[in-house]
Parts: structure tokens; C-alpha cells; sequence
């Protein structure tokens, strides 16, 4: 096994992996910017390197700098974590080039998967469903104009080398497209240097399932369960469950043996992730495989009782699977909130700053991976997910009522969090029923949050809780007049006019 | 002691004497027995008729929020003795707004310049923070009087943008 | 279901209830002593009620004004927690008799199982192995030294009203039984005002291993698997798990089936644990039935994703079990350490106390439930039981390495706690290989603490961080000089003879 | 700033001073740099050539401990400018030692009487705490000078309860 890993990454995701290595008497190392010389990350590893200033470019994202780490300290692998250079096939040859493991798959199936058409031309020799278009970069608008009509309209134009809604369009009739697809094009090149832009027939309120694979570097694939992720924000997830709602077992095993299917085709090895577009008739399509570690990789872990990051470590460490698909024994059910620092009712404004109280919930079914701590400043650099509330439940129906009870119980101060929008996710009939697709959240913001029921008394009790705060604990009062001046109303109308903004 | 609160815009009339071991108070013309016990800082539970709150602060340099359960709450405490506070209640409704950055980050863009007439809600400033690009919106009708943002410099939450009159 | 639940207990579990019932939206109505304003059960309820001064039987003790509580708040259902009424059957009756539903089995099933010697009349006219030995107190010297005989020495003398230890006797030589025989009768009578002992053939190093059962009000019983909990101290559970480390498949159903035959035979309804005594050929006799939720509860909820608390409550307002035997599915392992506020340095004495600093762990495969906070006085009337560290892992295996990881992140300053007691058994060899049994803590005890790896420069990096401290926090250094006197020294000294005491 | 520090026994002089943002520490003659930040009170982090070191503290009225990992240290901290902390230093091994109450509970029984002789370990007072009896054994063999504990009376931890000489 190896001795010491370095954890190319920040934030919980660095903290969850030096965890897993701490449970496998693996030394670890850590590497931090001028930003984060306080963070959990660096407190927990064994050792910690500085490798620059705040801006990722000049730290998180230098190649160079964190394989000098890796040589300085002796590490014989690196963890990326997700997003930084995790999906950088540059960097998996680089980490190859310095004889240092890279926890993750080869720079062969990284820069496969890279390329969405690359993929889907790739995907569709290995008889991969496919969403109806073309599997790569249209060559006129003629061409598109031809495929558009085969497919039939509502058409989605993508960008080849797209993520994040950049270089995307929805199309609903013929006479939109060309304008549509110079637009698209021209959006493409500016976001990603390559202009290049493919068509498929738009699914009308599509769900996002994805489904968890493993694979060892001696030829063995396991699929590991779907996870729901539909639930999104400006094309970000917010909430994902595993099982999905509409998922059975025997669509999940079709599902998982076609991602086994693109894995093997892509001879791809550890963790990966194939996402499916799923219609209303269950029909589910290739979208593209994440070649790393997700986000909510835990709801997997909490129905399969596995350890994906130990399970990484031992597949990168040469080892094979230490079980075969029909040991995979999936059981209860699992939802995961991304806590961020955004403003829910400003728009979602990010929301940096010093965490002043921080009360975490526990107990029954309860998992919590966080960054965060009491008194840590949240730097304004990175991106705002702070921590990962999960629950477990026999059914979905308890695993909804215990994320509801441990969301209650958190509380955090000093900095906004969007807490508030899974409490209001969670009470919605349409998410208890199941009735999700990927326009869900955004019709749920749409309307007018009631706020949950409403109890008279409590601004009474908020009356007699700020009297007696002043009276039992004057220091902190003292502090609240200090630089209350008229800022107080800018603030709080400023406030009032993002809050009718949202509501839009 | 005797306080006006403001709690989410509605004022209240607290007065507080602390006796056997309790609180009482008088609220809006109402008496209730409070036992109240601070388990850690910004934490108070308080027993109130048998039932149990237990109150959350959130205290920011411009702003007082009190959470019962999971319901924010915007509270404003005066001591009615203190002139301070009086005045700061005060507050002009009209004449010049101020922009103000509501995060921490760094200006990308100024979006208008000086002298120029804006629309309430018209993006005045962007603001990076998180990887996100954030537009700050003018809070009324007005020509804007002076900008204070530079693009590329870094502002701390609270840094006045821009005055809009 | 019930509007409204008293919850007639403290601490940990009090607040492990008070989850589940905001969970099933039941409101919740907690009693307090003196010593417990400001206790975390009391700031998580919904109501909460005075009833009386520190000393429980003052306070947690007093059926009538708990009931009285009740009937003031409108609860409909009182759970009593372990420890305190929960096993006291006037209660339970006293509770039927104010028309307020008790949360486990009826007084009658506690009355049968709260005397042993009735409990083992009973359950060998079921067909319950027992280990050999009399069903009912011993009326002369004689008959004990002719039962001794029959099932041959080793024998151990118990009180039929026992429990802790108080009136057993072990005995090894006809020679020695005529004068144990008495002794364990009048520590019988003073203990538990009732001088009936009986006798029975002593397992060598047994193990100790117990069956969840949960019984329905409509006649369906089914088992939950087993727990080992062999690791005791002074007959105090300190560490426990599940599946035991030496139960298969078969013997699990077996012995299963044996504790459905206990609840059935007993009219049994509601949660309830059937103990066991197992021989080193695997033989399983029947110990005792604890009618009540155990303290180690959650090692079943883990391996089986169930949360029996939840399902207590169901029972209890008449629902019928929502599975049957054939559904219940165990998967991986867990392990669950008691933290008891405890000095292991110092003879394991008691250390109530102010909570300076709490650093509690989360993360993959952790369960915390707690009943602790920072600033928390932990008071010095009730037992020293301040949280439960669960971990859950695909085996055995990394059930430990999760517990370890969580352990090496759980700081409690202020007061002592038996952390470090945990840290070395899960690194104990014999631990690890799983042999355990009731006379393994005291034998690991009995051995010289190695401390685990140490590091030499340790010492060198605390006198720096002391210097720092002194630096940086300069606050707390001026409080450190204040008190120290000449007490330092008479406080190490006596220190350092508990340590070599504990240590004999 | 220069410190004597006994840890576990063992004394240490150590000298700090910053530089560029770091601290010099010469200790025992060596000289290293360490990048330190309080996360939160009672808790720093430590960075020594790579080394990641979060210490703990654990502060008593009478005692100081620093946990480096799950490892607890007893720490004496002296400032050598200061008399006061050397006299306390000097505190003497011989003489009359105190019986002290290590956590606060009720006393149950006092197990000898007055002027009696007492051996080294043996039980002089019971202290009931949580639902437990545990016996408060003598420092030294001696003579029991004075008994102050009372059955039934409530310590507190570091209350003398006898004075054995």
C-alpha cells in the first residue's frame, strides 16, 4: 500500500480523503494558498505545503508546483479530488511522468471522455444509447437544418467541448436554428477556444440519473447504483437521493450494465460516473462520463455500505475489486444537500465571510462532510460548497425525515447559507412524490415561498429573547451599536429588492 | 429595564425584572414568566409556560437576526434612554442611496458611469466571488452620483460602490 | 399516531428519542432536575418541565409527578429511556392506570422477566437452554451443595433480584460454597431487600452476546441479530458490536429464533433484547430479557437500517411491524463505543465538570449521538455516560479503521473521558483477531499501556505550542498562573499513585 | 520571549521571535521555523518543516495538558523573569500533603479517624459521583493531621479533604 498521498484539492472533499487515508494508515499531505492557511484541510493532513497565492491559477490549478510538493515530501500518489485538475488528462500524464500514481483513470480514457463527440462517436461503436443527433460538430448550418429535421424539433445545440450551459441552445423550430447555432458557436469559442458545436433532439423535462461505476486496473467493472441527480440550479446540482424515484431494479440493471458497457469501451480503470438523460418514458440516453470522483459520490456509499475512497486507493494501489456485482447489496435510501454559501433570499448571491456560530447536527442516519468550522473565514476565491448533509433512511420517506430533523439542527451564523431552500425542497409535494426533472427547482422558485407554517407567537418570543440577550450578555450588545448607522436601511433594501427580484 | 424592539418591522414594548430566578416580562401590555439560561454564546433557551425555545443570534456589523427554529427574524433593540440609537432609527428613507458590496470579492465591470440615469433594480457593478459573477443592482430610480468601484480592486462586504441620488 | 410524547429521561438518549419523534412530526415534552436546566434535551424539546431536585429520586424517579407532567402537557405516550422507570413494571402499570401509553412491553412481561428466577421457570417450560443449575432459589445449604455437584464446579451463585454484580459469588471447591453461599445472601438482602440466590455451573470466559427482538401488539415477533458485548468493566458494557465476531449464518438464526421463543413465551411486546451466555464451543444459554430500548441500540440500526426507536413508537400506537422475519437485511458492520465522562489515568474514577473544549468527530461511517456541548457542567448525580461513537464499515475491519479515525478526532477537554480506554482496545491484537470475552478489558487493563507509536519530538513540538499559546493567547496565560500553587504538585503525585494503582 | 518549559517532566528553554510572518524558535539548541495560527481557542496549528501539527489544550485551574494528536502532555510554563512562578516551581516534595477531592461529588464516609496512621494508598475518604463510591486513597504513608471532609457535605474537585503528614 502506499505510504503517503498528497491531496490535490481543498475544502471537504480534501478533508474526506484524508480521512479515508488516515483509516488506512496512509500519511497524507496537503497543499494550501495564501487563502487557506487556516482550513480544515490543512489542519488535519500530516503534513502541508504552501503552493501560492488565493487565485486557484496561481495554486490549485500549478501542475508544477504540487508535483514539486509530491517530490519534496515523498508522496507515491495523489488524490485530485473533484473539479481543479481532477479531470486534466495533462496532469494524469504529468503525474505519470514524475512515477507518481494518479488516483483516478488513465490520461487514454480522461481525454476520451473529455471530448463530448469524441465520446459519443466512441460510445455509439460500443452500441451506447444515444439522445437521437449528430455524434460530432455539425459542418454547416445546412447540415444542422437536415439532422434537425430527422430528429425532430425541440433541438439542443451543444458546444463539443461544453459544461456549465455554456455554448447551449434550445431549439423549437427550424427558422430559430441558424441564429441559434452562430450564436452557440460563437459562444463556444469564446468560453472554450473551439467553436465546435453538435445537435441532438431536445428532451423536454429530461431527469438527470447517473450511475456509479468501479474498476479495477485487472480488467473487473461493477456499476454501483444510480444516484438522482435532477435537482439543479443554472445547471449545478443541489440535491441528489439514491435510488432515483422512477428507478426499479431491473431499469437499474440495464442501466448499470450499459455503463459498464462505456467504461469497458473506454478501458476506463477506479471511480467514474456514467450520466443519463432519462424521458418520461424511462428511456435513458448517454450523456457523458465524469472521470473522477462526484460530489454526492456519498448517497452510494450510504446504500452500498461501501468506502469509494478506499476503494480508489486500492485500485490505484494495483489491487483487484475485493467483491463482483452480485455481492453489491444496495439497501434503505440516501439524500445528500449541498450546503453553499449563497444568499436564498438574494438571489443566491455567494456569501464569503467568517463563520460566527456554527451548530452541527448528528445522531440517527446522519452523515455530515464539512470544510467548515466555527470562526473559519470562507474565502471568497473558491467555489461555495462548505459541507455535504447527508441521510439514511430504511425508506425514502424517513431518509427525508431525518435530513429534515438534522436540518433543523444546523445552524450557521455570519455568513448565509442555503439551508432554508432544501427545508423548503424537502416539505414540497412534488419532490415527496417523486416528481422531479431537471426544471424542477427552478419552478419551485418561481413561486412564492410560504415560508413553511407560521407560528404568531414566535416574533414575540424573538422580542424577549433580543431583551434578554442584551441583559444576560451586554458585552455583545455593546458590540451591536457599534457600527449600526445608516447602513442599517441600505442594507435591509438592498435586501427587500433582491428578495422581490428572486421571486420573479 | 425597558426596551423597544423591532422585530421584522413590527415594534414591541419589552420590560424586563428578573425575579426568583426568572424573568419576568412585560410585552405589549402582556406578563409572561421567562426562565432563560445562555448555554453558549449567540444560544439562549428559554422556557416560556413549559414551552422550550431555543433562540439563535446572528449579529453582523450592520445587522441583528434572531432565528426561532428555522424562521429568521429581523431585530432592531433600542434602550429608549440612549439618544444613539434614536437617531440611528432615524435613518433618511430618501435623498442618496448607497450601492453597497454585499460580499466580499473583487469589481469585474462598472456598468454605467457617472452622472448616468438608472433604473431601480438596473445593474449598477459586478462583483466576483466563488467563481461567480454577481450583478449589483441600483436600489431606486436616480442618477448615479458617484462610483467608488474600481474594476480589478478587491472590496470587503459593506464597501460603498456607489451612490445613487 | 401520538400528537405528543413525554420523554422521561436525560442525557443522550432522551435526545436520541427527541430526534426521532421531530422526525414523525410528534411533538415533545422533556422533564428536568435541578442539575439539568440547561441539559442539551432540555433545549431540544419542544416543552420541557421541572420536576424536582438533582437526586433522581428526587426527580426522574418520581412516577407521579412525570405523570403529572403528562397530564399538564397533553402527552399521549411516555418513553422512559433506559436506566430510571424503564424497567419498572408499577410504572408501566401506573401509566396504563392514567390512561397514558408506556413505550414497551406490558407490566406483566416485565414483571416475568424482572425476577430471574420466575424468568427462568418460565422460559425452560418454553424449551429455553439455560445454563444448568437451579430455576429457583436455594432453601439450604444442602440443596446447593448437591445441585453444585450435579452440574459440576465451577459454580456461581447469583441473586435472584440481582443485577451489577451485587450477590454473585463464584465458586470453585464444595469446601468454599457453605460460606459463599451466606455471604451472597446477605448482600442479596441489603442490596436488593431480598436474600433469594440461586446457583448455577459458571462459564469460563464466557462471551456475552445478546438478540434484538421487536414484537408487534398484533402476535408478530421477529429478531434483529445479534450484538457482542463482551467487553465489560465492573459488568458495565464499554464497547459493543455487531455481527459478533464468532456468530455465522446458521447459529445467528438459531439463536434468533431461541429470543422470539423467549418474547413469545413472555407475551412480549415492544423492543426488547434477550441476553446470552456463550461457552467456548459456542453454546448459548439464556441469560436474562432486558425489557427496554439498550443503550447499544444503534449497532442494530446500522447492520440493519433500521431505526428502532421509530419503530418502538409505531408499535406503540398499535401499528403492525412493517416487515417480516424473511426481510430484514444485515449488511456490514458496527461498532459502538460508550464515552463516559471517566479518567482511565486515575482508576477509572468519575469526572463530572465544565466541558472546556469539545472537538467531535463526523464523517463517512460515523454516528455520534450525544448529549454533551462545549460549556456543557456536566453534573455529578447521574451516570457518566456523555455519548455513544458509532462507526458502520463493509467489515469488521473497517469498522475499525473508521472508530480509530473518529477517536483520534473526538477532543474533550475539562473533564476526563475514556477516549484514550477505546483507542487501545481497538489496536489491541487479540481485539482486532476478535477474541474476546467478559474477562478481556480486565486483562487488557491489567497489562502496562504501551501508549501506541510515540513520537520522540512530540515533547519538543508541545513546549513550543505552549510557548505560542503564551504568545498568541495571552489571556489564557494569565489565567494559568492564577490558582497554581503548591497544589500542582499534591494533585500529579496523587495523580501518579492512581496510575500505578489501576495498573496492578 | 524566552521560556522554561517542563514538559512531562522533562524542561525545555525556548526562545521565540518573528519573522516574516513566521516564528524562530531556538529550543534546546535547535533552531526551528514554525508557521502557527489559533483556529479557535484552545487550538493550534502548527506547520514545522511540512509538518502539520494541530495541538490542543487542556487548561484546569491547577493544571496545563497539550494533546499533540491523541497524546496528552503535562505542560508547566515558566517565565524565568518571573519570582512568583519560580517559588511555585520549588513547591515541596517533603512535608504535609494534601488529601484533595479530584472531581466535585458527596461525601459518603471517612474511613479513619484523626492522628491515625495511614499507609501509603490506603482509603481515608469516599466520594459519591455519578452513581459511583470511590475511595480517596492517602499520597503517603503518615499520619492523618486533619480530616476536613464531612459525610454528607458536597466537595468540590480540589477541595482538601485531609491532611496527611
Amino acid at each position: 500500500m502506499f505510504k503517503k498521498i498528497l491531496i490535490a484539492n481543498r475544502g471537504e472533499i480534501a478533508v474526506r480523503v484524508i480521512r479515508a487515508c488516515r483509516e488506512l494508515e496512509i500519511a497524507t499531505v496537503a497543499v494550501y494558498s495564501d487563502a487557506d492557511r487556516a482550513a480544515l484541510h490543512v489542519r488535519k493532513a500530516d503534513e502541508a505545503y504552501h503552493i501560492g497565492p488565493a487565485p486557484a491559477t496561481e495554486s490549485y490549478l500549478r501542475m508544477d508546483k504540487i508535483l514539486d510538493v509530491a517530490k519534496r515530501s515523498g508522496a507515491e500518489a495523489i488524490h485530485p479530488g473533484y473539479g481543479f485538475l481532477s479531470e486534466n488528462s495533462r496532469f494524469a500524464q504529468a503525474c505519470a511522468d514524475a512515477d507518481v500514481k494518479f488516483i483516478g483513470p488513465t490520461p487514454y480514457s480522461m481525454e476520451m471522455m473529455g471530448s463530448k463527440t469524441r465520446a459519443r462517436q466512441e460510445m455509439e461503436k460500443a452500441g451506447v444509447p444515444f439522445v437521437p443527433g449528430t455524434s460530432r460538430g455539425l459542418s454547416s448550418p445546412e447540415e444542422g437544418e437536415e439532422v434537425a429535421e430527422r430528429v425532430g424539433y425541440p433541438v439542443m445545440l451543444k458546444a463539443a467541448a461544453g459544461g456549465g450551459g455554456k455554448g447551449m441552445r434550445l431549439v423549437h423550430t427550424r427558422e430559430e436554428l441558424r441564429s441559434a447555432l452562430e450564436s452557440a458557436q460563437s459562444e463556444a469559442q469564446r468560453s472554450f477556444g473551439d467553436s465546435e458545436v453538435y445537435i441532438e433532439k431536445a428532451i423536454v423535462n429530461p431527469r438527470h440519473i447517473e450511475m456509479q461505476v468501479l474498476a479495477d486496473e485487472h480488467g473487473n467493472t461493477v456499476w454501483l447504483g444510480e444516484r438522482e441527480c435532477s435537482i439543479q440550479r443554472r445547471h449545478q446540482k443541489v440535491l441528489e437521493e439514491s435510488p432515483s424515484p422512477i428507478v426499479d431494479p431491473e431499469m437499474r440493471r440495464r442501466m448499470g450494465e450499459v455503463a459498464v458497457k462505456v467504461a469497458r469501451a473506454a478501458n476506463y480503470t477506479n471511480a467514474g460516473t456514467v450520466e443519463f438523460l432519462v424521458d418520461q418514458h424511462k428511456n435513458f440516453y448517454f450523456l457523458e462520463m465524469n472521470t473522477r470522483l462526484q460530489v454526492e459520490h456519498p448517497v452510494t456509499e450510504l446504500i452500498t455500505g461501501l468506502d469509494l475512497v478506499h476503494l480508489q486507493i486500492r485500485i490505484a494501489n494495483g489491487e483487484k475489486l475485493p467483491f463482483i456485482q452480485e455481492d453489491v447489496r444496495i439497501r434503505g435510501h440516501a439524500i445528500e444537500c449541498r450546503i453553499y454559501a449563497e444568499d436564498p433570499d438574494n438571489n443566491y448571491f455567494p456569501s464569503p465571510g467568517k463563520i460566527t456560530v456554527l451548530l452541527q447536527p448528528s445522531g440517527p442516519g446522519i452523515r455530515r462532510d464539512s470544510g467548515m468550522y466555527e470562526g473559519w473565514n470562507v474565502p471568497m476565491d473558491y467555489d461555495p460548497l462548505l459541507a455535504k448533509l447527508l441521510s439514511y433512511g430504511t425508506d425514502r420517506q424517513q431518509a427525508i425525515q431525518r435530513l429534515q430533523r438534522a436540518l433543523y439542527e444546523y445552524f450557521v451564523a455570519g455568513i448565509k447559507t442555503n439551508i432554508s431552500l432544501f427545508q423548503r425542497i424537502l416539505r414540497d409535494a412534488d419532490f415527496q412524490a417523486g416528481k422531479l426533472d431537471t426544471g424542477y427547482l427552478d419552478r419551485l422558485l418561481a413561486n412564492k415561498d410560504n415560508g413553511g407554517p407560521l407560528q404568531a407567537p414566535e416574533s414575540m418570543v424573538a422580542a424577549i429573547a433580543a431583551g434578554l440577550f442584551a441583559v444576560l450578555d451586554p458585552a455583545s450588545a455593546a458590540n451591536r451599536n457599534g457600527n449600526a448607522t445608516g447602513m442599517d436601511t441600505l442594507r435591509s433594501n438592498w435586501k427587500h429588492r433582491g428578495r422581490s427580484e428572486a421571486l420573479r | 429595564m425597558v426596551y423597544e424592539i423591532i422585530v421584522d418591522g413590527k415594534p414591541h414594548r419589552l420590560e424586563l425584572e428578573k425575579a426568583d430566578g426568572l424573568w419576568e416580562c412585560r410585552i405589549d401590555g402582556r406578563e409572561i414568566k421567562v426562565d432563560a439560561v445562555i448555554p453558549r454564546r449567540d444560544v439562549i433557551s428559554m422556557l416560556v409556560d413549559g414551552h422550550s425555545y431555543e433562540i439563535k443570534r446572528e449579529q453582523t456589523p450592520t445587522d441583528l437576526h434572531l432565528w426561532v427554529g428555522s424562521t429568521r427574524h429581523a431585530v432592531e433593540l433600542r434602550d429608549p434612554r440612549s439618544l444613539q440609537s434614536r437617531r440611528a432609527a432615524t435613518g433618511d428613507e430618501k435623498g442618496p442611496k448607497k450601492l453597497v458590496a454585499p460580499m466580499p470579492g473583487r469589481i469585474v465591470r462598472v456598468l454605467v458611469e457617472e452622472k448616468s440615469e438608472v433604473e431601480a433594480g438596473q445593474g449598477i457593478v459586478v462583483v466576483e466571488a466563488m467563481k461567480m459573477q454577481n450583478e449589483i443592482k441600483s436600489p431606486k430610480k436616480g442618477t448615479v452620483q458617484k462610483i467608488l468601484a474600481t474594476p480589478g480592486a478587491a472590496v470587503n462586504a459593506g464597501d460603498v460602490l456607489a451612490i445613487v441620488e
